[in-house]
């Protein structure tokens, strides 16, 4: 770093500061984030997490220069993309993740933007009166007609793939529709944290999935106790009902009378008789007068 | 109603359902038979599969077996 | 259920649901009659109002079977 | 119940279902034990598949048990 | 389930449900008692009422009966 | 349910369910391990397939667990 | 699944379900914890209400009770 300029130097060093001082370092990609969503997204982290925007060379440097320290941490060089920054803080690197989610608005589709995923207008009332826009729709390949007075969408349309970009008169039709389908938020790229680099596929958490595994784990516990016929406070009683509608089971499969199985045994012998009367109905004489009506 | 469970006797012991038997289930339980009421019960269960239609009995009555299966 | 169905052709004609009855019926269907099972089915009658057994055994099924429809 | 329960420890434990092993449980729980009953359930049970009978649903077949206690 | 069933006799026959009473049902069964396992059923009865258990099992197999009443 | 939790943790990575192993467990959840409990579960599970056990619906058994709770 | 059966020992537990706990169990278990998964996994059981979870899955294992209650 002989002839580097010291304001270079001083911004290495800030930078190391920063990635020494704490657990998990992340690259994120502020490309397109607004002035006033990056405040307010640091507003909301707070403490918890630093964002600081800097030249790629020279975080590239402080990586190098932590890689001792913080074994695997030039990995998160790869992850340069956009307009990269680091992002510093304590947190679970997963939560870190949902966090800048969660904090993700939705926006109207910008001229040239390239569609994360498929561009829909729905079907349904658009709201509009019957008029130009009409024509405007048609044009840019929707399906819609007139429908007791307001211009309809006939059926579901993708108007921009995914991975294409957004066309000015697509964007204008959005616009007027009041779609906005853009993300607009801050992308977390790779995390790292003991000398382990977690690009952003891994750091997404599928909640419902975790909560639909949190259900199958107590079904299951709860299946295996019942099964084995491990007590439990939770299973104690459908244990024992268990117990009670096998033993009953068997006893009114065998025609054994009991306490519990008398009742239900004259009901069945009603009942099957009831069904094969019904069976033979049409047949006259067949049945007494009383079966009959 | 009694010639029905004099049917359902014999199909549960694996005898023949015809007059004759019926009949004298009827008697044997000191009832008296009426010889035309059996032959058209015997002609009507004819094409009956009374497995089935017993079985139809318990299900219909108990609908709430299934969803806890 | 062979012993049930012969005592509820014994209701069902209003004849008494005894032991000698019930073998009767089980003997007249070509059927072995089992003495202890008989008696056993006596036993557990003898406190059973059959008509209210029944009629709650009906009542039940009738509302369970119109989900099923 | 009782008599059935015996039954299902029986079978649960691979025992054979017999007139003595039955007696011995409802002794051993302290209860009296009634031959007559012992022999029909032994009688009833000799052509039941224990285990698809424990399976097979039959109490949804009279919800009136339920209600009606 | 075997331990179950001979809580269940136990209940059914109005007896205390103890670890005695119950080995002794098991080892009448000609079964071998597994005391940590009688004690664990013991200690899980302590908080249950059995008769509510039964029941709830009965109207789980037929809750179809529940609207008719 | 902590110590089926075990059980099935062990299962689920290819231990042995043995003592000392679901001992271990629950002192490394920071909770006190019961021996005796810890032998009824190993008794328990001795003759069971937990694969098809935990698969096999239990709970509809005893809907009332639920709103109880 | 071993992740989430140690998460629910330390819920029944009334433990603290964080990384500490659950990487002790797994690694009691015998088994490697991967640490990744188990921040992946505390991350995500933040937002999830254990108890709630366990009582719908009852709730959705008994369909029948509901119309009951």
């Amino acid at each position: 770093m002989a002839h580097v300029a010291e304001w270079k130097k001083q911004e290495v060093k800030e930078l190391k500061d920063m990635i020494s001082s704490h657990e998990v370092i992340g690259i994120v990609n502020l490309l397109n984030i607004p002035a006033k969503q990056l405040q307010e997204m640091r507003k909301s982290l707070g403490n918890h997490a630093v964002i600081r925007l800097s030249k790629i060379n020279l975080m590239n440097l402080a990586f190098e220069d932590c890689n001792n320290e913080k074994v695997n941490i030039n990995g998160l060089s790869e992850y340069m993309e956009g307009q990269p920054a680091i992002v510093a803080t304590d947190m679970n690197p997963f939560k870190l993740y949902k966090i800048l989610e969660d904090n993700k608005t939705s926006a109207p589709a910008k001229v040239g933007s390239i569609a994360s995923e498929d561009i829909i207008v729905p079907a349904g009332d658009t709201g509009f009166e019957p008029g130009p826009f009409l024509g405007e729709l048609q044009q840019v390949g929707v399906q819609a007609k007139i429908d007791k007075g307001k211009i309809v969408v006939s059926k579901d349309c993708v108007l921009v793939p995914e991975g294409e970009a957004v066309s000015k008169q697509a964007a204008s039709t959005l616009s007027r529709l009041g779609i906005n389908p853009m993300e607009v938020g801050i992308d977390l790229q790779a995390v790292y944290e003991e000398e382990s680099v977690y690009p952003s596929d891994v750091l997404a958490i599928d909640e419902e999935k975790t909560l639909a595994d949190v259900q199958n784990a107590y079904k299951q516990a709860f299946n295996l106790s019942v099964f084995a016929a491990i007590p439990t406070k939770e299973t104690i009683s459908a244990i024992i009902g268990s117990a009670f509608t096998k033993s009953t089971n068997v006893a009114v499969e065998a025609g054994i009378l009991t306490s519990e199985t008398t009742d239900i045994l004259l009901g069945l012998a009603q009942a099957k008789m009831l069904a094969l009367a019904s069976e033979v109905s049409d047949v006259d004489g067949a049945l007494s007068d009383e079966l009959v009506d | 109603m009694e010639y029905i469970y004099a049917a359902m006797i014999l199909h549960t012991t694996d005898k023949e359902i015809n007059e004759e038997n019926v009949k004298n289930i009827i008697e044997a339980a000191g009832a008296e038979a009426d010889d035309a009421r059996i032959k058209a019960l015997i002609a009507a269960l004819e094409d009956v599969d009374i497995d089935e239609a017993m079985e139809t009995a318990a299900m219909a009555a108990a609908p709430a077996a299934a969803p806890a299966a």
